[in-house]
């Protein structure tokens, strides 16, 4: 059994994370950035939903040959699963709209890509 | 100006966040009323092993479904978008 | 059935129309009373433009620039001041996200 | 198009990765794993074999249509093993003591016994299909656009 | 129980449509699905609320034998649920006919569709689902498809760049709703909003979850200052795919909605939630009318319109936010209020739906979106003009079209409420109609343009689609009492008493 830990750091973690890409996503320009921000902050979201599922001392939940002991919580994983993979869908369609706006435009500066505006 | 504005805001926000996830149960004691079901009655209701798999493809199979439409929406949309434009009268 | 009625006020459509038709009857009466010398077509129709000439019908058609031309002439502060945020800009809006964020959970959780 | 030394090795290589990815997939339910992780699995051997040829040579083997034809039948696949269910309920795993993949295992641990699951391990086939077919398609597609050349309708 | 029927039938038709759509196969199974979703309203308006339990040895068993919490996913549709189902299949069916010649002689027409499926089998999941991470699936399913939809014309640079800001905007604001369901789920370990709402403790982590929760739903239905993305996407998304995306936005109100009313219903001060609902929407109101007034793009304007009604809408059920507590004035006006705001929504949609058809049944014949070049259009396009005339009285609150029947709910309780905000209100219907006829006498009304003397009318099809909605337009505004006292109360009454909602899964749990 592991000891009580006072501070709950990986949720810290997954929160600096989220704020990191906040940062980037507000404040780069390019839109490549851009969408490594949107990744930064799924990937933060996934840390903290699967650092909820985590019980001291538990083993992976799946009965093949365990060790007797507590599990950690399978639900978590699964919506980390879930969310892995939807991330990993509009990250594609994002980067093919991108590849297309700098086929038009010449350019992937969210500065120049602004026809539409007022 | 925007920058400074921004930075303030994104340390308001940045701040609440960190101060909800510290008041969160603490690390590695999760309240667990659905999880203990699960993780008891997954081997009797869905004879698989691998809990995470029976939550994923039993317990959750909606999620799973609307995650497999999500990927085939993609995929659909990627080959929308990077179709062969020879065939298309000019809309503008 | 199709009266919309509700504690302190009633709408009625089928009245209203009602209401409507008789209304339109009893003006084209009034207009059928009107003055029998005016003919189509005879000079009586033509723009009067104080003896200058007439411009073509394309160029008397209003641009839609220059329709409500006053409107905006008067609250041209108020344009400048709006047009101002609207920049095409993908980050400002999620900065706009941003600022909504932190106002709502501040007042959220103040109020509890 | 690289060396001869890469791409013989991927020649090699890929036999071992699509057999490690069949083995994730079919034995999601036993190990840790499972059709998206299997499917990912395969997916990096198309890549690599992406990179060790170039994605021309590639485009003539996979065809897009193909492609898109097992995403259909995969995600099919996997409707029809959740409508089976329909007499109970939406979404029932039916299989569930029957003779086919439906022994149900000791509770507790257990050394793993590959007829278990109901219809778990079939979904896992349906969706290791449907993620292959999809992320292979978009991986060409989006190699195919960058290099200028386009995917056949 | 026809509800898992709808499920089923929308994705395998999806996956079916992929490879090789028929647009008549389409069109079959889409008509069977409205039917089967018009058994289902008729089915919940007479016996109550259904909740359906996939997965479980029965569709009633949301908890497992003698089990505090639920473990599976559950469909749980009542009122509101199925208003939003009835406006989206009605929608959809309009696009879709509407969309059969408008896509004649381009490519990629299967996906096209299909797209167009998956985007409606997101909303309807959005609209029934009972879980808060299935939620957040049909939203992300709901948001790839718009934005893929949106983007359709990828030859014109704009068309891309509005849907590339659509799926950022959405991307963001979705992983925000899954941070907050994070949170909700360390503390409850339940996902189903129903036990989320039974356990609820209303704790600072909880006014967190429901702040990040407000922010990303208020994003995506476009309210002022965050509407910035909706005339952007609206304006290149392709003909039929606006209405569908609109009627997106406004599934995210509902969920909106169901979050504010039913998970944190029970909250001690709901007067400080109802005056931030209403600030915000008065805002949109006035900014989006006065911004639209500016426009010169024809959809642009009407986008901009969208974002003042979506004031209207949130308005009137801020109102009835504010008074939540209080069960007199509740019983007063409050009811009224959130009557005319969900009423304004199947309105609003329907007419607005008909002006975005119109606009882009003219951008299909004269290849321009710029009112400037336009005129005397009406010569040639008489059925289209005709429509426009009659979903610009209707969103100008003109009677006895139907946008006037919501407006006049919202007006008077509104006015009960506080006249400030209804004055407001009246003016903002006032620079409306102003604006609609500015474009309706430089597109459609003058001398006959030299450019567009070939001008033909639009095809048959889009004008059926047209004409649905039309239809629907009149036939609103002539019943309007049938209609609140059928479809509408149903909803409010499930807003504004969510225990029956909670009884109906944790009815056995003390």
């Amino acid at each position: 059994m592991m000891e009580y830990i006072p501070l709950n750091f990986p949720f810290l973690a997954a929160a600096l994370l989220a704020g990191v890409a906040f940062y980037i996503i507000i404040f780069k320009r390019n839109l490549i950035k851009l969408i490594m921000g949107i990744a930064i902050l799924a990937s933060g979201v996934n840390l903290f939903l699967v650092a909820l599922g985590y019980r001291a001392g538990g083993n992976a939940p799946i009965y093949t040959d365990v060790p007797e002991g507590t599990m950690v919580l399978p639900v978590p994983q699964a919506l980390t699963l879930t969310s892995i993979v939807i991330n990993v869908a509009v990250l594609a369609l994002m980067l093919t709209m991108v590849i297309h706006i700098y086929r038009h435009t010449g350019d992937i500066d969210a500065k120049k890509s602004r026809r539409l505006k007022g | 100006m925007r920058k400074v504005v921004g930075l303030i805001l994104l340390l308001v926000v940045v701040a609440f966040l960190v101060w909800g996830v510290l008041l969160i149960h603490p690390f590695g004691y999760p309240p667990s009323d659905m999880d203990d079901y699960i993780i008891e009655n997954a081997q009797k209701e869905t004879a698989s092993n691998n809990v995470v798999t029976s939550v994923v493809f039993d317990y959750r199979l909606l999620d799973t479904l609307g995650e497999a439409t999500i990927l085939f929406t993609a995929v659909m949309g990627v080959l929308l978008l990077l179709r062969t434009l020879k065939r298309r009268e000019e809309s503008s | 059935m199709s009266i919309l009625s509700y504690g302190y006020a009633v709408w009625a459509p089928i009245v209203w129309i009602i209401a409507l038709v008789v209304i339109g009857v009893m003006a084209l009466i009034w207009r059928s009373r009107g003055q029998k010398s005016y003919k189509k077509g005879t000079a009586q129709t033509d723009v009067f433009l104080s003896g200058t000439k007439v411009p073509s019908e394309e160029q008397r058609h209003v641009k839609a620039d220059n329709i409500y031309w006053g409107f905006f002439e008067s609250l041209k502060g108020l344009y400048r001041a709006m047009m101002k945020p609207h920049t095409g800009i993908v980050n400002d809006y999620l900065l706009w996200l941003v600022a909504i964020l932190a106002i709502t959970i501040l007042i959220l959780v103040l109020a509890s | 198009m690289l060396s001869k030394i890469v791409r013989t090795v991927a020649n090699q290589l890929i036999l071992f990765i699509l057999i490690f990815g069949l083995y994730i997939i079919v034995h999601g339910h036993l190990t840790p794993g499972g059709g998206f992780q299997g499917g990912a699995v395969i997916v990096s051997g198309v890549v690599m074999l992406m990179v060790a040829f170039s994605s021309k040579e590639l485009k003539k083997s996979l065809r897009e249509r193909v492609l898109s034809i097992m995403e259909s039948t995969g995600a099919l696949i996997l409707i029809g093993l959740a409508l089976a269910g329909i007499g109970t309920v939406f979404a029932y795993n039916f299989l569930v003591g029957t003779p086919i993949f439906g022994r149900i295992p000791v509770t507790g641990p257990n050394p793993g016994d590959i007829w278990t699951g109901g219809v778990i391990p079939l979904m896992n086939l349906a969706v290791g299909l449907k993620v292959v077919a999809g992320l292979s398609a978009v991986v060409l597609a989006l190699a195919l656009f960058s290099s200028g050349e386009e995917m056949e309708e | 129980m026809a509800l898992p029927l709808v499920a089923a039938f929308a994705i395998p038709l999806i996956s079916r449509a992929g490879p090789r759509v028929r647009n008549t196969f389409s069109l079959v199974i889409f008509s069977l699905i409205a039917f089967l979703v018009a058994i289902l309203a008729v089915d919940i308006h007479t016996v109550g609320i259904h909740v359906y339990t996939f997965g479980a040895t029965l569709p009633e068993l949301a908890l497992p034998g003698g089990y505090t919490v639920p473990v599976r996913i559950m469909f749980e549709v009542d009122g509101m649920s199925i208003f939003m189902g009835l406006i989206i299949t009605t929608v959809t069916l309009a696009a879709l006919i509407y969309s059969l010649h408008f896509l004649k002689g381009q490519t990629g027409q299967a996906r096209f569709y299909s797209l167009m499926m998956l985007l409606y089998a997101g909303m309807m999941g959005l609209a029934f689902t009972g879980d808060m991470f299935n939620m957040f699936v049909f939203l992300e399913i709901a948001s790839i498809a718009g934005a893929g939809l949106a983007a359709y014309r990828t030859n014109m640079a704009d068309a891309v760049e509005g849907g590339f800001k659509y799926i950022v905007i959405s991307a963001v604001s979705a992983l925000l709703v899954l941070f907050a369901i994070g949170i909700l789920y360390a503390q409850y370990n339940v996902l189903s909003i129903a036990a989320l709402a039974h356990y609820m403790q209303y704790t600072t982590l909880d006014m967190m979850a429901l702040g990040l929760l407000a922010g990303a739903f208020t994003m995506k239905l476009a309210g002022v200052p965050l509407h910035m993305w909706a005339p952007d996407t609206y304006t290149v998304a392709p003909a039929g795919t606006t209405p569908m995306i609109l009627a997106a936005s406004y599934t995210c109100m509902y969920a909106l909605y169901r979050v504010t009313f039913t998970m944190y219903g029970g909250l001690i001060n709901t007067t400080a939630i109802g005056w931030v609902v209403i600030i915000v929407g008065v805002l949109s109101m006035f900014v989006g009318v006065m911004m639209a007034v500016h426009q010169t793009d024809i959809k642009r304007m009407m986008a901009y319109h969208a974002i003042s009604q979506g004031g209207y809408m949130l308005l009137g059920v801020g109102v009835g936010l504010a008074v939540l507590a209080d069960p007199v004035a509740l019983a007063n006006y409050g009811r009224d209020a959130i009557n005319g705001g969900i009423f304004h929504i199947i309105n609003h949609v329907f007419y607005k739906a008909l002006l975005f058809m119109t606009a882009e049944a003219i951008f299909f014949r004269i290849g321009t979106r710029d009112t400037n070049k336009m005129g005397g259009l009406a010569r040639n396009m008489k059925w289209t003009a005709a429509f426009y005339i009659i979903g610009a009285l209707a969103i100008s609150g003109i009677p006895p079209l139907n946008g006037f029947a919501s407006k006049l709910l919202i007006y008077e309780s509104v006015l009960k409420f506080n006249p400030v905000l209804s004055v407001i209100a009246m003016f903002v219907s006032l620079v409306t109609l102003a604006s609609f006829a500015k474009v309706f006498y430089s597109a459609f009304t003058g001398p006959e343009m030299p450019a567009y003397k070939e001008v033909r009318e639009v095809p048959k099809s889009m004008i059926i689609g047209m004409g649905i909605l039309a239809a629907c337009v009149i036939f609103f505004g002539i019943f309007p009492g049938l209609i609140v006292d059928t479809i509408v109360a149903p909803a409010t009454e499930a807003l504004i008493n969510q225990t029956p909602y909670i009884n109906a899964v944790m009815g056995a749990v003390p």
